[in-house]
């Protein structure tokens, strides 16, 4: 039992990287039916600046501030720098590009990717970088035989909290309705007087950022980043999106969470090296029944 | 083309004549990961072997000719070990040290035979490398049986272990230990004496390895032995001991591909401390003991710093000085000679990681192997049963 | 005249999460009339129209074409039985030459598959020619052969409309089935495009022709069967349709209300 | 430039002559260049072939199959069992390989076939992790695991081993030139228009008579045999395959190859591999820089180009019916 909640935690934890980064997915597919495949490497990037910013500022910042304070700060420098390479990247790579059509822009999209990994590997060289020890706070929650660490539930309460505060913008006030009028029917809703650049900047601005957080969670979490774990990170994000319908904003939140359990799970009972054969093939079953996904609205083409 | 090559030839021995060289150089390829995953060992390999061939330069060459390094990148991919190989051999390169990686080193070893190239590997462990018959392909470093060998029949009993856990990434190298440690294992096995309460592969390049330490913990091993790189090597380390594993009472063993000063750069002293691994002699603990290693650890700090504590860039820099004496013994720049001499298993010199020799398949004959032991300051010590012995809490 | 059925709905309802856009359909058609399907926009024509073209499986009622179940049988399938659709919001195939939308209607009339068409056996170059030989007099009746080796999305809409049109009847139908042929031709298209219509029985063609503009279809539709809310509520030949009280009341009456 | 291309385009004989050069060309190059560039001539081939297999899926009918990897180590890994457990030589495995994957491509996309756009675009990504996962966990002890397969025997007929790089550039060669020529009738053919007409508009495409669903299968069938052939060759030539060899990375320049090129067209396709395959060759002084460079090309190809770099252009028939006929 106590086995069975370590690894449904581990699961949670996971699951809300996934959630953050499959966020950002989701905004752009939804507006731009476009797969960012960079999506991941940003990720990646924000993780580095994190991890710069605090060797060079985190003794000034601790003293001023605490840990906690430093951490936030890192956590907003990496938000702010990575959403404005996020909007400097639809700048020049997607808007020019777009217009030409879908399959462009994707082959676009891997041409970033490829870059900025390699700008990573160029800036910060090939080998690992490590979160320093003094960087992570430490400590735990004993209950009975279940440890808690308390970076892991940190980590648990601001991803509710931001998602929350996500879901709120989106779903309740007037501009998530223009977001979200966009995402079904761009044509109308700029009929409606919705400004689509607006639109296009939020989610690029506010993907990019979740994005960049959730590199810097991962860093603290695991202490070790490097410069390729942008693919794989963003390939398991891209499947916990589909998993919840892609372009549908809980939905995201959804398979994300939904994609760290499983893998949590089948790791802990079944088989370490088998897990990922048996998350996608999950996955594979999942799209044939439910050709949209978990969360997705069947959309009836129209004829 | 041909005419080419030839102009090509003649500015280059125009640009020797120039720096007044008495003698035109002995070509020796260098194929490393420059790029990609590997990045790191490829850089250390390549500074080490650029050592050794300004030490033997500053002695006066090989044969009275100076040794020049032809550099080729293969990225860490199979297909990139294929072209870095063609292209080494199309520059007419006669003798290779490379590769890291026995996937990559597997296809560009064929090619290397085709031309009758003689190259020697620094980091290619895999058993059945030297089993495909070549007669150009030799390594500087052991094999996976013989790694595996020393910690089922040497380490196992050092800590009267009787419930083993062995955990690798399934990679070729990891897999290969994993594997062969298992095989070295079996009679204890059979005779009862120790049990295997875990086996299995975590994924490398993930970085939440919780699942699979929660079940090696479930498991209640004394000893554990994984076998991987040092990145997913950290993190597991990192992971148990938040995790409450105690490392003197689990006895935690790396293979030799997770150098502890990088495993405490990434995971904390508080983690690792108390962590061992098996490994091939590293320059730093054998300097005393050969002078062919005190120099090149004094000419490396003096060049680039600090020396790197891999086994695989120190092999790369024994292979240089495998061709270099072979290449003085036989008389002259013949690959094919060369190959003959390795092959008659006599010892041709002493190197930076001791007696050069090596048997008819191409494998180096006697790698001696060391336990070594991250301290409390988180610095590498070798393993000594009298001092580390005492903190097992194993023995009655 | 023949009076023989080509096509027969009978009983056919189709839901959409509970919304019942066809209810307990009954139609039939004559060969080679044109016989027109009209109601207020959201009546329902549309769906059963996808019905009878396959896209859409009913969930009761049958569907026979010359006799023969149809219900449910896939499109491609009621192409190669004589059933031929054009769409309300215009479908070519934009980035293909005119020739090549119009060949594609003889395509369920070919037979060569990967290995002769590779080879090009005797058999497969006939094939090929008479694909073209009959997409190119369908080019020359709709007056687009000159835009021939031009790309669809070239052209201009009523051409494009018109094309789509060829491209239909390249397929040798029975049964035509038109979405609203009209939608978003000026004057004189319209009339072009309607007086070849006109001209399709003729041919031995039947159309089914789906309108909401009443006046389109009084001059040029034998029968006329008139549908609101899903269901039917007049049929019969123009002159019954135009002074049928109901008829009038659920166009008027919608068009108040929508005023 | 331009005029000599649309002279090109428009002159059946000059094309003929340039398509004739070009041909000549191909046969003395390896008498001129050396082993190494052979050799990356080789892989231009052999990722041409991948190009052209992966055209059919993605360029003919517009599926997005970001999984094409696992077909090609299919492939190779059909050769490498076969030849190594039961020694059956790997020239006559071409075809083995080839149907092999073929029934394997039917097998495992007759379930998902019906997936629209994106989705069916994850489901592939999915497939090709799956498939490279297994080989790594080594099912059954048939794929050797992370280690892989080796000592594959060179391709042999009657005496003669293929064996040297020039003779390897042969080899792959007349098969990229075979299968182009026989992929350029299938374009100008009932089976190639109806691909298009799905690629255009599927509905529309059913509705004028194409089975989809058939049409689509025939496409992945077909180009998973030409995947599977390039596999064997790959296995062939390295003597050896690992699971590292077929990565999502590989999907994804495949993948690119055939955008870069131009969807659906053959000459594109080679275009589209040169760049992928000489890029990295072509920079290498550059070294750590050139994956960042080619990041950026890629980006600056679909600004300027984003049909690719040699799309494909409509057949223009030649009437059946007579010229005067549209007068009449």
């Amino acid at each position: 039992m106590v086995t069975f909640v370590q690894q449904f935690l581990n699961g949670l934890t996971i699951g809300s990287f996934y959630a953050f980064i499959a966020l950002g997915y989701s905004l752009v597919y939804a507006i731009m039916k476009l797969i960012n495949f960079a999506h991941g490497d940003l990720f990646a990037l924000g993780s580095y600046v994190a991890y710069s910013f605090l060797v060079w500022a985190s003794a000034a910042l601790t003293a001023a501030l605490g840990l906690w304070g430093a951490l936030a700060v890192a956590m907003v420098v990496a938000g702010v720098s990575v959403a404005i390479a996020g909007l400097l990247m639809e700048r020049v790579a997607y808007r020019p590009i777009y217009p030409a059509g879908r399959l462009p822009a994707v082959v676009s999209a891997l041409g970033v990717s490829i870059f900025i990994e390699n700008f990573i590997m160029l800036v910060w060289g090939p080998r690992y970088q490590a979160y320093r020890s003094e960087f992570v706070p430490v400590g735990y929650f004993q209950i009975g035989e279940l440890r808690i660490s308390i970076l892991q539930v940190v980590i648990l309460i601001s991803a509710v909290i931001l998602l929350g505060f996500l879901y709120w913008l989106i779903e309740k006030t007037t501009f998530g309705a223009a977001v979200r009028a966009t995402a079904q029917d761009r044509a109308t809703a700029a009929l409606m007087g919705i400004d689509f650049r607006k639109v296009i900047r939020f989610v690029f601005t506010v993907g990019p950022a979740l994005g960049a957080i959730a590199g810097v969670m991962v860093g603290l979490y695991y202490r070790q980043i490097s410069f390729s774990m942008g693919w794989i990170y963003g390939l398991k994000a891209f499947v916990a999106t589909i998993l919840g319908g892609i372009g549908n904003i809980p939905g995201a939140m959804v398979g994300g969470i939904l994609l760290g359990l499983l893998e949590a799970m089948f790791a802990g009972y079944v088989s370490a090296a088998w897990k990922d054969v048996i998350v996608f093939a999950v996955l594979m079953l999942i799209l044939i029944f439910r050709p949209t996904g978990l969360l997705g609205e069947k959309v009836a083409e129209k004829v | 083309m041909r005419g080419w090559k030839a102009l090509c030839g003649v500015v280059t021995l125009a640009v020797f004549g120039l720096l007044a060289m008495a003698e035109e150089p002995i070509l020796i390829g260098f194929q490393g990961p420059l790029t990609g995953p590997w990045a790191v060992e490829g850089d250390w390999a390549l500074k080490s072997v650029q050592i050794v061939v300004d030490l033997i330069n500053q002695r006066g060459g090989v044969l009275g000719r100076p040794l020049k390094l032809v550099v080729e990148d293969d990225s860490g991919t199979p297909r990139g070990g294929v072209m870095a190989a063609q292209r080494l051999v199309t520059a007419g390169v006669k003798f290779v040290v490379g590769t890291y990686g026995s996937s990559i080193c597997m296809p560009s070893s064929d090619i290397y035979e085709e031309a009758g190239v003689l190259v020697i590997s620094y980091g290619c462990t895999a058993v059945n490398l030297t089993a495909r018959g070549l007669k150009y392909y030799f390594r500087t470093s052991g094999r996976d049986d013989s790694q595996a060998r020393f910690f089922a029949e040497y380490v196992v009993p050092l800590f009267g272990a009787k419930r083993i856990a062995i955990m690798h990434d399934n990679t070729t190298y990891a897999k290969g230990v994993a594997e062969e440690t298992l095989k070295y294992l079996k009679p204890a096995i059979d005779a009862g004496d120790v049990e295997i309460v875990y086996y299995d592969a975590i994924v490398p390049g993930e970085r939440d390895y919780t699942p699979a330490l929660t079940a090696l913990r479930d498991a209640d091993p004394d000893i554990w032995y994984y076998t991987g790189y040092y990145p997913e090597w950290a993190l597991l380390l990192r992971q148990g001991k938040d995790m409450g594993l105690d490392w003197k009472v689990v006895r935690a063993v790396g293979s030799n591909a997770c150098p502890i000063s990088e495993t405490v750069r990434i995971a904390g002293v508080d983690a690792v401390a108390g962590a061992m691994i098996t490994q091939e002699p590293l320059p730093a603990f054998i300097k005393d003991k050969y002078p062919k290693a005190k120099e090149f650890v004094e000419a490396y700090e003096a060049k680039y710093g600090e020396i790197h504590d891999s086994p695989w860039a120190t092999y790369a820099a024994d292979a240089v000085y495998t061709i270099a004496f072979a290449i003085e013994k036989v008389g002259k720049v013949d690959p094919k000679a060369v190959a003959d001499l390795l092959h008659s298993g006599q010892v041709i010199g002493e190197g930076i990681t001791g007696e050069l020799a090596f048997t008819p398949e191409g494998d180096r004959i006697g790698v001696p192997y060391s336990l070594l032991i991250c301290n409390e300051k988180g610095e590498t010590e070798l393993f000594n049963p009298e001092i580390h012995g005492k903190l097992v809490g194993l023995e009655e | 005249m023949n009076d023989a059925a080509i096509l027969e709905v009978k009983g056919v309802t189709k839901r959409f999460k509970g919304l019942v856009a066809v209810n307990k359909f009954d139609m039939l058609i004559r060969e080679r009339t044109i016989h027109s399907l009209i109601g207020p926009n959201g009546a329902g024509k549309t769906t059963l129209f996808n019905v009878i073209s396959g896209i859409y499986r009913p969930e009761e009622g049958k569907v026979i074409f010359l006799g023969e179940d149809i219900t449910g049988r896939k499109p491609h399938v009621l192409v190669a039985k004589g059933i031929a659709r054009t769409f309300q919001n215009l479908r070519i195939f934009p980035n293909l030459t005119c020739l090549e939308n119009v060949m594609s209607g003889q395509h369920c009339r070919g037979r060569c598959g990967t290995w002769s068409s590779i080879f090009r056996t005797p058999r497969q170059r006939a094939e090929e020619r008479r694909i073209q030989e009959v997409a190119e007099r369908w080019l020359e009746r709709t007056g687009l052969w000159e835009f021939r080796n031009e790309l669809a999305k070239n052209l201009p809409f009523g051409l494009r409309k018109m094309l789509e049109l060829a491209r239909a009847l390249a397929t040798e139908p029975k049964l035509l089935l038109l979405d609203e042929p009209t939608t978003g031709l000026n004057d004189k298209e319209k009339e072009d495009i309607m007086e070849f219509i006109g001209g399709l029985p003729e041919m031995g063609i039947t159309v089914l022709l789906v309108e909401h503009n009443m006046n389109v279809v009084m001059g040029i539709s034998e029968r006329i069967t008139v549908m609101d809310m899903g269901e039917k509520i007049a049929e019969g030949t123009p002159e019954e349709i135009y002074n049928d009280p109901r008829v009038i009341e659920a166009y008027l009456g919608r068009e108040e209300a929508v005023a | 430039m331009r005029e000599i291309i649309a002279g090109l385009r428009n002159d059946p004989r000059a094309r003929r002559i340039a398509v004739g050069i070009a041909l000549a060309l191909m046969v003395a190059f390896p008498f001129f260049a050396s082993a190494y560039w052979v050799d990356v001539a080789f892989y231009l081939g052999l990722y041409t072939l991948l190009g052209l297999s992966l055209n059919v899926i993605l360029g003919e009918v517009g599926l997005f199959n970001l999984g094409h990897a696992a077909f090609w180590a299919f492939g190779a890994y059909t050769t490498a069992i076969l030849n190594t457990r039961f020694d059956i030589p790997t020239l006559a495995l071409i075809p083995i390989s080839a149907l092999a994957t073929a029934g394997f491509a039917w097998l495992v996309t007759s379930p998902i076939i019906h997936l629209r756009g994106d989705y069916l675009c994850i489901v592939t990504i999915a497939l090709g992790e799956i498939v490279r996962l297994a080989l790594n966990n080594d099912p059954g002890g048939i794929t050797g695991g992370p280690n892989g397969i080796f000592g594959i025997d060179r391709p042999r007929i009657g005496g003669l081993v293929i064996n040297t790089p020039t003779e390897f550039y042969f080899l792959v060669w007349i098969i990229v030139v075979i299968c182009a020529w026989a992929l350029l009738r299938l374009q100008n053919s009932r089976i190639g228009r109806a691909w298009n007409y799905i690629r255009e508009d599927e509905l529309a495409a059913e509705c004028m008579g194409v089975d989809v669903r058939a049409f689509k299968l025939l496409a992945f069938t077909l180009g998973a045999a030409l995947a599977g052939v390039a596999g064997n060759l790959y296995a062939a030539k390295m003597m050896v395959v690992s699971p590292e060899s077929f990565t999502f990375m590989e999907s994804c320049l495949v993948f690119m190859i055939v955008l870069l090129g131009g969807m659906g067209s053959v000459p594109g396709t080679l275009l589209g591999a040169l760049v992928v395959s000489l890029f990295p060759e072509l920079f290498r002084p550059l070294a750590r820089y050139r994956m960042l460079i080619f990041g950026i090309a890629l980006v600056a190809v679909m600004y300027f180009k984003p049909a690719g770099m040699w799309p494909r252009r409509r057949a223009t028939f030649r009437s059946v019916i007579g010229r005067e006929a549209g007068k009449a």
